[in-house]
């Protein structure tokens, strides 16, 4: 296990990988499961998990990478099985804090067959809401406004390197962004035939 | 092996010895004629059926003997008609023996036992049908110990533990009526499961004791079997 | 079991002219029987059994000979209890559906050993909680100085056990580590 | 397959042969396998077993030897894994069903996968005991008491050939008679520093 995950004690109690039949226990399994990845994607900065539950962590020094399954504890040899960990992504997606890459609905069903492995979603440790305010807030301090600025800019910018959005994967990005465009406070510009910039008003 | 009234030869092992020995020699001899007691008391009773009914004093010590030197009350019964003693006695011997039978067999089949064992495994020299296992079945039903008949593919199935079957087990219990196993492709083909359910309900089975697994196939697939095909192995 | 029926216990149903009196009668006599039979072999004096499991070890052991009573009577006989002064023994339904027959705490008593039993040691299944269970009531069995002879122990069953265990996780006592081995049971800890 | 062995229906069942993951099932078909080699060894007088199942059966007519592998089915093909082996020896010298050449506690370790092939085990459907019990009555019954008897009259001698001991190894019978000499009841006598002979009192 790489250095860089704090996992809390519960993550050695085997009955964690289990789905409780009790229900109600159940609800805390799940409450545990998602305090688990979203503190852990937000300690390391990881924007995306696969449906599988494999994250890489980029290791700050060597920027060597590391594929880490939060959903197998090789320690204690437990997984979870992909029923119960779709029932934590309905959960995590029905509270926002779960996004697919086209900002659409997820489509998860137990029935589906063949996991598309490089299936991905972005982990929102944040509200989407709370993440436009915060770049909203950007665009404010650093007097950016009436100003178009690209997308690589906001979050590759060596100037954000203490942003909370610094390394923010681009389609996420623009996902947030949609949300000013939509409140009337940005349009956004295209490149060929592709969103790449904003300007925020 | 178990000891007999150890403590009131503990001092003397060689006393306790003597008389282990001795008892050993005895019950080997005793054994002999003990089957043969029993033939004459089961051909005894048959013959005099009306006359053993008439008497519940003689009855109930007859019966008593019969059950301490260990004739298998079943045995007394020649058909439905002659019992020794209520009309329902057989009726109530059978559903007795159902429980313990089940409660015997339950490690090796998770508590699913199948008519065909029960009549052709432990009921093959009673003569015993169908009908009457229901019967006695439905009577053990109304003690709320979560007895119940199941029908997988048109085959009667007593079902003794609580836990019920879902959908999906059940399911996979018909594929194995077939096979006698089931596996991850086999469901995937005939019941166009995904591959996660497919798994994930013979794991299930497997945790509770219903399916055995077989991992020395030459597709280099896990087998799921069904204990049932043990006893249906037997009848073909 | 086959123990020898003690004489004053043996009611034949040929003596009884009405239903209603041989039920009176035999529900005394499982009263006695059952409590004779868990009286120093189940941790204090705990009884706790499907009354499946009771019908067959009941029939066997005292009704031979004097005709066997079906189910229905003994579920007849056992709901007499508190009309006729028995109240020790009592019929509960576990997790809504295993009758059994039962001491009135012994459920309370076995759900809170088996709790500290997980506390002390998580992650047990139950043919080891229910090993664990047994070798404490024989420790804890009285040993009478004429009775020399330990009696067989009929002692806490799996299937019991399993029902009490399913009981917890229902009211969220306790959480389960669920493997092809077998499931394991922790103190909840969520 | 010879025509001596009657093996139950179980042992045309291929998942008998695979160790199964559940533990109370696992129970259980240890359980049927202890039963499967004890009744057989006794129906067909064999005393030893090698460590990976190897019995010698000998036609009683032709007085030909075949070793069948017990945990070898070669009609459905499947074998017990050496690990699994090795979980019946254990639970059978725990039963008292199994003996060690030497009378010692057998080394049974499932790390090792070298086994030796010449090691053998003896086989005991009837506890030491009873086998000395047997052979003690056997002494009454026959008047040799205070007689010195060699340990190959016992097995050997003709006039023994209806004794369920007839044909036991000599080894095995030297375990056995230990018992009678530790009860109290017997001497033994060497030759050549072998002890071969046995007087009982």
């Amino acid at each position: 296990m790489t250095v860089h995950l704090e996992l809390p004690a519960i993550y050695q109690f085997p009955p964690l990988f289990t789905r409780q039949p009790n229900k109600s226990i159940r609800n805390k399994q799940i409450e545990t499961w998602i305090n688990i990845i979203l503190t852990n994607c937000e300690q390391c900065k990881i924007w995306t998990i696969t449906k599988q539950g494999d994250m890489k962590i980029i290791d700050p020094d060597t920027q060597q990478v590391t594929t880490f399954n939060i959903f197998h504890n090789t320690e204690i040899d437990r997984s979870c099985s992909p029923i119960f960990i779709n029932e934590i992504w309905q959960m995590m997606q029905k509270q926002g804090q779960l996004l697919n890459r086209d900002g659409k609905d997820l489509k998860i069903s137990t029935d589906s067959d063949e996991l598309q492995t490089d299936e991905e979603f972005y982990i929102l440790w944040k509200s989407l809401e709370l993440w436009a305010n915060e770049i909203l807030d950007w665009f404010e301090r650093t007097t950016q406004l009436n100003k178009v600025v690209t997308f690589y800019e906001i979050v590759s910018s060596e100037d954000n390197f203490n942003e909370s959005f610094y390394s923010m994967p681009e389609p996420l990005l623009y996902q947030i962004l949609k949300i000013l465009v939509k409140r009337g406070r940005a349009t956004m510009l295209k490149e060929n035939s592709k969103y790449v910039a904003i300007k925020v008003i | 092996m178990k000891k007999f009234g150890v403590a009131a030869f503990e001092d003397d092992e060689r006393v306790y010895n003597e008389t282990l020995k001795q008892f050993d020699k005895q019950t080997e001899q005793l054994t002999e004629q003990l089957g043969i007691f029993q033939e004459k008391l089961v051909e005894f009773a048959n013959r005099h059926n009306e006359e053993i009914k008439s008497n519940p004093e003689f009855r109930s010590k007859f019966l008593h003997m019969c059950n301490t030197i260990g004739i298998d009350p079943l045995n007394l019964y020649v058909g439905r008609d002659k019992h020794l003693f209520t009309v329902n006695d057989f009726i109530y011997e059978l559903s007795i023996k159902i429980i313990q039978i089940c409660r015997n067999t339950k490690d090796l089949n998770g508590g699913l036992i199948s008519f065909d064992e029960l009549l052709n495994t432990y009921f093959k020299t009673l003569n015993i049908t169908e009908g009457d296992l229901v019967e006695a079945i439905d009577l053990v039903s109304t003690l709320d110990g979560g007895f119940e008949i199941l029908k997988i593919k048109g085959t009667k199935i007593l079902r003794s533990v609580p836990n019920e079957l879902t959908n999906d087990q059940t399911k996979i219990l018909e594929v194995c009526s077939i096979m006698g196993y089931a596996s991850v492709s086999l469901l995937r083909v005939n019941l166009k499961w995904s591959k996660v359910r497919c798994k994930s309900v013979l794991d299930e089975m497997v945790t509770s004791g219903i399916l055995w697994i077989d991992s020395q196939t030459h597709q280099k697939e896990m087998l799921f079997w069904d204990p049932a095909w043990i006893a249906k192995s037997l009848s073909n | 079991l086959n123990k020898q029926p003690q004489s004053n216990l043996i009611i034949d149903r040929d003596k009884f002219s009405n239903q209603d009196l041989f039920l009176d009668e035999i529900a005394r006599e499982i009263y006695d029987f059952a409590m004779i039979e868990f009286k120093d072999n189940e941790i204090n004096n705990n009884v706790l059994i499907p009354l499946v499991d009771f019908y067959a070890m009941y029939n066997k052991a005292m009704r031979i000979g004097t005709g066997l009573i079906s189910p229905q009577e003994l579920k007849d006989a056992c709901q007499r209890f508190p009309k006729l002064g028995l109240d020790d023994l009592k019929l509960i339904k576990l997790n809504k559906r295993i009758l059994c027959l039962a001491t009135t705490n012994s459920f309370d008593f076995i759900q809170k050993e088996i709790l500290k039993i997980l506390t002390k040691d998580g992650g047990l299944d139950v043919l080891k909680i229910t090993q664990t269970l047994n070798e404490m009531a024989n420790d804890t069995e009285k040993t009478d100085n004429d009775e020399t002879v330990k009696r067989q122990n009929a002692a806490w069953t799996v299937s019991i056990i399993g029902e009490i265990l399913q009981s917890c996780i229902d009211n969220g006592i306790l959480v389960i580590d669920e493997q092809m081995s077998g499931v394991y049971y922790f103190k909840n800890n969520f």
